[in-house]
C-alpha cells in the first residue's frame, strides 16, 4: 500500500501536503501527530473514500482510480471515530446487516458477537448501548469481514482494558493473513508495540518517517 | 363481585333506563325518528368534553404533584374521551345523511374541530407510546395534555365563529327551547353516560396501575443489571479466524 | 458570573438560532422556494378554471403558511443535539427563556416566509381584492407569532424522540386550527365587509394562551427532555 | 464470500430499511395521521362550498399524496449516517442495488400510504364518481414508484448536507410535477369518458425514464456523497 | 458530594443498583469498570440530568430535589462522549454562546481557547474541526465556566499528547478552588496519578472502593 506526493484541500484549506508513506504487506504502520493535523483525513484517502486533490494511491499493488476502486473497496476496512450503526437496530440485527452483504451467515454473526464480548447483549438496540458496546460492534465486524486493509482510527479509545487487546489481536490477525494495517493513536505505549513503523504527521506534513 | 362489575353493572342499567326515557320523548315534526340519535350523539359529545377537562385537571396536577395516580388519570380519561369523541362523530355522520344528504361537510366549524380533536388525542396516545421511560412520558404528555385542551372549548364555541349546518348551543342557554320531556330524555342518557365514563376510568386506571405493578415486580425479578451481560472478548478465537 | 437576565437569555438563545440558519439558509433559500412551489402545484393539479383558482386562493395560501412555516419551526429543533440541550441545562439557562428566544427567532423567520409567499399568492390566483390591509397584516403577524408558539412548543414535546420529525407535525397541524380559522374568517369578513371581531379575537385568545402555557411548560419539558 | 447478487443485496437494503420504519413507526402510525390531518385542514380553509370542494378533491389528494408521500421516502436517508454510508461503500454494496433497494421499500411503504388516503378522500370531499377502478389502482401504484424514485434520487444528491430536510422537498416538487400532471388528467378522462391513453403513457415514461436515470446515476451520486 | 443507594433503571432493566459513592470538596475520583457497566449513567446522575429511580443524592451538601437541582446546575460541568457543540457555528461562536449564557466577557474566550491552543483555527465551524480540536473546545468552555463540581467521561480520548495535559491542569484546578471532580477512564495509567479515590463498578454496581 503505497501513497505518493498526495495532497488533499477542502475547499481552499489544504489540509495535506506531498505526503508519502508505504507500508508492505504483512506490516502495521502507526501515525501519530497533533489533533487537526490531517490523520483522519489521510485515513480517508487510504480508504478510497475521499479522492486527494494532487498525488497517487496504489491499494494491493493497483493504482486507485475510478474503476478499480470499487473492485479493491470490498477488501478494506475502516474504524473511525463515529461507529456506523443503525441506531433503531439491535447489535445482532446491525452485524447481521453487515454479514449478510458480505455473504456471511448468521451463525457467524452469533459467533462474532460471542468473540468480542456482546453475547449477552446482542438483542439491546444501538440506541441502548454504551458507547464502548459501539465499539465492540465495529471491532466484530472487522473481524467478521477480515479485511486485507485494515485502518484504525484512534482504536482502542472507548474500549475497556480487556477490550481493548481486541485491537491488538484484531491488527496481529489481519498482519498474519498478509494484509496490511495503519493506525492513527495518541496512545504511543499502546500502539507502539503493535507497528512496524510510524510516520509522524504536523500540519498535514509527514515530518519523520521511522521504522522498527 | 368485584367493584368493576358492580360498576358497570349499574352503568348497563342506567344506559337502559336512558334509552327508556329516550325512546318515551316525543319527536321532531321534521325529522321523526332520526331526533333519536341525539340521545346518543350529544351526550358522548359532552362526555368528550368531560373526558379532556379531567385530564387536563390531571395533568396540571400530575406537573403540580407528581403522583402517578394523575399520569393514570390523564391517560385513561383521553382513551375514554377519544373512544367518545368517536362515537360522536359516527352518530353525527349517521345523523346527518338523512338530514344534511351528506355525511361530512367541509367548512362545518363544529365537524371540523370536532375530528382535530379527535386526531390530537390519538396524536396524545401516539406521543405516549413513543416514549418508554414513565417520568419522561408522564410530563411531556401532561404537556400536551394542557395544551391540547383549548381544542375543547373552541369545538364548543366553534359553531358561533364560523355559521354553518351544525346546532347552534341550545341546551345550555338561559332561554333554553327545549321542551320538558327532550330535555329529561337528554339528561337522564348525559347521567347515563356518565356511569359509564366511570366505570371505565376504574378499569382503566385499574389496568395503568396493574401494569405499571407488573413493570415494578419484573424490573425487581430482573436481578441482572445490564452491564453484567457484558463479558471479557474471546482473544484466542480473533487470532484463529 | 451570575449570568444575564431572562431577556437577555433569550435574546442570546435568539441570536444563535439566527445565526446558525443565515449559516445553512434553509429557511430564506430552501423553504420558501418549496413553499413557492407548492403554491403553483395546486392549481395545476385542479385545472385551469380561473375564477375556481382565484376563490382558493387565500385558503391555501394559509394552508401552505401553515404546512411549511411548520417545517420552519422545527428546524431548530434538529440543531439541538441531546448533548448539547444538556450542556444549556447545567449553564442554568433559564428554560422559559430559551422558549422565548426560540419563538422570537421563528417569529422573524416565518414573518420573511410569508412576506415572499403573500405577494406570490397574489401574483398566481389573482384573488378578488380585499380593503384593509392593515388587519391583514396584524393577522398575518398573529399567524406567525401563533404557529411559531405551537411549533416550539411541539419541537420541545417531540424532542429527541426518534419520532420526532413525523409526530411533531402530526401534533402541530391539528393544533394551528384555530389560527386556521381565525385567519381564513377574518379575510372572509374582510371580502364581505362583515365584523372581523370574532376571529380576531380568537386569534388573539389562541396566541395569548399559548404563548403563557409556554412559558409555563417550558421547565417541564426541559426537565423531562432527559 | 463474494457477497449476494444484485438483487439480494437490494432485498437486504429494502429489508433493513422496512426493519427501521417498523421500530420507529413512523409511516403507518404518524405520517398517514397528518396526511389526512391536512386533507381535512383544506376545505376548511377554503370554505363551505359544497360543489367547489367535490371538484377540487381529487387535486388535493394528488397534492397530498405528493408532499407527504416525499416525507416517507426521505426517512430513509435520515436513517444513513455519514459513517454508515462510507461503511456500505466498503461493503462493496452496489450503489445501483442501494437505490433499488430504497426505491421497493418506499414503494411498498408508499401504497400503503395511498390505501389509506384515498377512501379518506372520497369519504371527506365526496368527489364525483368515476368509473375504471383498474385504471385508478394502476394510477396509484405509477404514482407510488415515480415519487419513490424521485424521493430516493433527490434524498441522494442531497445526502449528509445539512440542509437535507428543506433542500430534498425542493428538488422533489418540480420533478414531481409530470406525475401530477398524469395522475390528474387521468382522472379527469376519466371523469370525461375520454381517452387515457396519453396521461398513462406520460406516467409510463416518467417512471421508466427516472428508474434508469436512478440506477445509472447510482453510482456517481454514491461517489459524489463524500 | 454524596451518592447513598443510587439505583437506576431504563424502563425495566436496571443499570444502576445500590451505588454508594462519596468525594470531598478538593478530591477527585475515578470510576473504573468495563464497557456497559454504567460508568456513564452514573456521571448523568451526578450531574442532576438523570434522575435515580431509588436513592439520594447530595451535591455540594444539599440533597437533590425538583427545587434544588435548578441552583446548584450552573456550578456543575460534564464532559461526555459527544461534543456539546453546534455544527454550523465556528469554534469561538461556540464558547462565545456559552460566555454570554455564564456572563463572561469575549475577550476571555479568545484567552480561553489560546489557553487550548485553538487560537489559530478559531474561525473554523465545528463540523470542519477534528475530532481532538471538538474535544479541546470542551475544555476551554470548562476552564471558562470554572465549575466545583467536575465530571469527566473519557476525557483523554481524541486529545494528543500534549492536549492530554489539559486534564491534568484541569483537574488540578478545580481541587485547588475546592471543588470536586469524578473521573471515568480506561486508562489506568493516566488517570490514577489524578485521583484520591478509585471506585471499581461492574454491572451496576460499586464492587471496591479504595482510596490512595
Ligand atoms: C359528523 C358530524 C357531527 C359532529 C362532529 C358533531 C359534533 C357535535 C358536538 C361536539 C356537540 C357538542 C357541543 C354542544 O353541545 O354544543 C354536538 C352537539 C349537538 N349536535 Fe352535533 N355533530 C355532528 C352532526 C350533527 C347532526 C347531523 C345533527 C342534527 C341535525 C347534530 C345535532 C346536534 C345537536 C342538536 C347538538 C346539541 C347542541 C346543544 O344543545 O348545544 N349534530 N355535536
Ligand atoms: N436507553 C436505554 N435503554 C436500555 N438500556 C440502556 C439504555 N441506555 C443505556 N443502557 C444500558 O445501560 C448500561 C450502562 O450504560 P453506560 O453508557 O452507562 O455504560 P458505561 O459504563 O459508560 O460504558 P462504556 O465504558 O462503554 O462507556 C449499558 O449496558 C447499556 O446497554
Ligand atoms: N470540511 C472541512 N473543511 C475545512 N477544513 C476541514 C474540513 N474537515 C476537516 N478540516 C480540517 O482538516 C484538518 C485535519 O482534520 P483531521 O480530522 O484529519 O485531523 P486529525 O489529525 O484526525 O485530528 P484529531 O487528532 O483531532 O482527530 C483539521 O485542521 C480540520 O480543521
Ligand atoms: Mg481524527
Ligand atoms: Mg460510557
Amino acid at each position: 500500500m503505497q501513497l505518493h506526493g498526495v495532497a488533499v484541500r477542502y475547499g481552499r484549506v489544504p489540509v495535506l501536503k506531498g505526503v508519502e508513506l508505504a507500508v508492505p504487506s504483512g506490516e502495521a504502520a502507526g501515525i501519530v501527530g497533533p489533533n487537526g493535523s490531517g490523520k483522519s483525513t489521510l485515513l480517508r484517502v487510504l480508504a478510497t473514500l475521499l479522492r486527494p486533490t494532487e498525488g497517487s494511491v496504489a491499494v494491493f499493488g493497483t493504482e486507485m482510480g475510478e474503476a478499480t476502486a470499487f473492485a479493491i473497496r470490498r477488501r478494506i476496512a475502516l474504524i473511525g471515530h463515529q461507529p456506523a450503526l443503525y441506531p433503531q437496530l439491535t447489535l445482532r440485527e446491525n452485524l447481521a446487516f453487515v454479514a449478510r452483504l458480505s455473504g456471511h451467515t448468521d451463525e457467524r454473526v452469533d459467533e462474532m458477537l460471542d468473540v468480542v464480548g456482546l453475547g449477552g447483549a446482542k438483542h439491546r438496540r444501538a440506541e441502548q448501548s454504551s458507547h464502548g458496546m459501539q465499539r465492540r460492534v465495529e471491532f466484530a465486524r472487522v473481524i467478521l469481514t477480515r479485511p486485507d486493509l485494515l485502518l484504525l482510527d484512534e482504536a482502542h479509545a472507548g474500549l475497556d482494558r480487556e477490550a481493548g487487546q481486541l485491537v491488538d489481536a484484531v491488527v496481529e490477525n489481519v498482519r498474519s493473513r498478509g494484509g496490511a494495517a495503519v493506525f492513527v493513536s495518541h496512545e504511543l505505549d499502546r500502539m507502539l508495540p503493535l507497528v512496524q513503523s510510524t510516520y509522524e504527521l504536523t500540519g498535514g506534513i509527514v515530518i519523520a518517517g521511522s521504522s522498527s | 363481585m368485584n367493584r368493576h362489575r358492580i360498576l358497570g353493572l349499574i352503568a348497563l342499567a342506567a344506559v337502559l333506563v336512558g334509552f327508556y326515557f329516550g325512546g318515551q320523548a316525543p319527536l321532531d315534526q321534521l325529522q321523526g325518528d332520526y331526533t333519536r340519535i341525539m340521545y346518543v350523539h350529544v351526550p358522548s359529545a359532552w362526555l368528550a368534553y368531560l373526558s379532556f377537562l379531567v385530564t387536563f385537571a390531571a395533568s396540571i396536577l400530575w406537573l403540580a404533584r407528581r403522583k402517578p395516580v394523575y399520569d393514570r388519570i390523564a391517560e385513561s380519561s383521553v382513551s375514554v374521551g377519544v373512544f367518545f369523541t368517536a362515537l360522536a362523530l359516527m352518530t353525527g355522520m349517521i345523523w346527518g345523511y338523512p338530514v344534511w344528504g351528506t355525511f361530512w361537510d367541509w367548512g362545518d366549524a363544529r365537524m371540523m374541530t370536532t375530528a382535530l380533536m379527535f386526531f390530537v388525542y390519538l396524536g396524545y396516545l401516539a406521543l405516549r407510546r413513543s416514549i418508554p421511560d414513565p417520568a419522561m412520558r408522564a410530563t411531556r404528555s401532561a404537556v400536551l395534555g394542557i395544551v391540547a385542551f383549548f381544542l375543547v372549548p373552541l369545538s364548543y364555541v366553534s359553531v358561533i365563529i364560523v355559521r354553518t349546518l351544525h346546532q347552534g348551543i341550545t341546551v345550555v342557554r338561559p332561554d333554553s327551547p327545549i321542551d320538558g320531556e327532550i330535555l329529561l330524555a337528554l339528561l337522564s342518557n348525559v347521567g347515563a353516560f356518565t356511569v359509564v365514563y366511570l366505570a371505565f376510568m376504574s378499569v382503566k386506571t385499574a389496568i395503568a396501575r396493574g401494569e405499571e405493578q407488573l413493570e415494578e415486580q419484573s424490573a425487581a425479578a430482573d436481578a441482572t443489571p445490564a452491564g453484567a451481560a457484558i463479558t471479557a472478548p474471546n482473544l484466542e478465537k480473533v487470532r484463529d479466524v | 458570573m451570575s449570568g444575564p437576565s431572562f431577556w437577555g437569555q433569550a435574546y442570546e438563545i435568539g441570536l444563535k438560532d439566527l445565526r446558525v440558519e443565515g449559516r445553512t439558509g434553509e429557511v430564506l433559500n430552501i423553504t420558501i422556494p418549496f413553499g413557492a412551489v407548492a403554491l403553483l402545484l395546486i392549481p395545476l393539479a385542479i385545472g385551469t378554471d380561473r375564477p375556481l383558482i382565484a376563490s382558493i386562493g387565500p385558503g391555501m395560501f394559509w394552508v401552505v403558511t401553515l404546512l411549511f412555516g411548520m417545517l420552519v419551526t422545527f428546524r431548530q429543533s434538529a440543531t439541538e443535539s441531546s448533548a448539547n440541550r444538556e450542556m444549556m441545562v447545567l449553564l442554568g439557562v433559564d428554560p422559559a427563556a430559551q422558549f422565548a428566544g426560540r419563538v422570537v427567532a421563528s417569529v422573524l423567520l416565518l414573518l420573511v416566509f410569508e412576506g415572499v409567499l403573500a405577494p406570490a399568492t397574489i401574483i398566481l390566483y389573482n384573488p378578488d381584492p380585499v380593503e384593509g390591509w392593515a388587519i391583514l397584516i396584524l393577522v398575518l403577524l398573529l399567524m406567525a407569532v401563533g404557529l411559531a408558539l405551537i411549533g416550539t412548543l411541539a419541537s420541545g414535546i417531540t424532542a429527541g424522540l426518534r419520532s420526532r420529525n413525523t409526530l411533531a407535525p402530526l401534533l402541530v397541524a391539528p393544533l394551528a386550527l384555530p389560527l386556521l380559522v381565525g385567519a381564513s374568517q377574518t379575510y372572509e369578513a374582510l371580502a364581505q365587509k362583515s365584523s372581523i371581531l370574532t376571529p380576531i379575537l380568537l386569534l388573539l385568545a389562541v396566541v395569548l394562551g399559548l404563548a403563557v402555557v409556554g412559558v409555563l411548560t417550558a421547565r417541564f419539558l426541559e426537565e423531562a427532555s432527559r
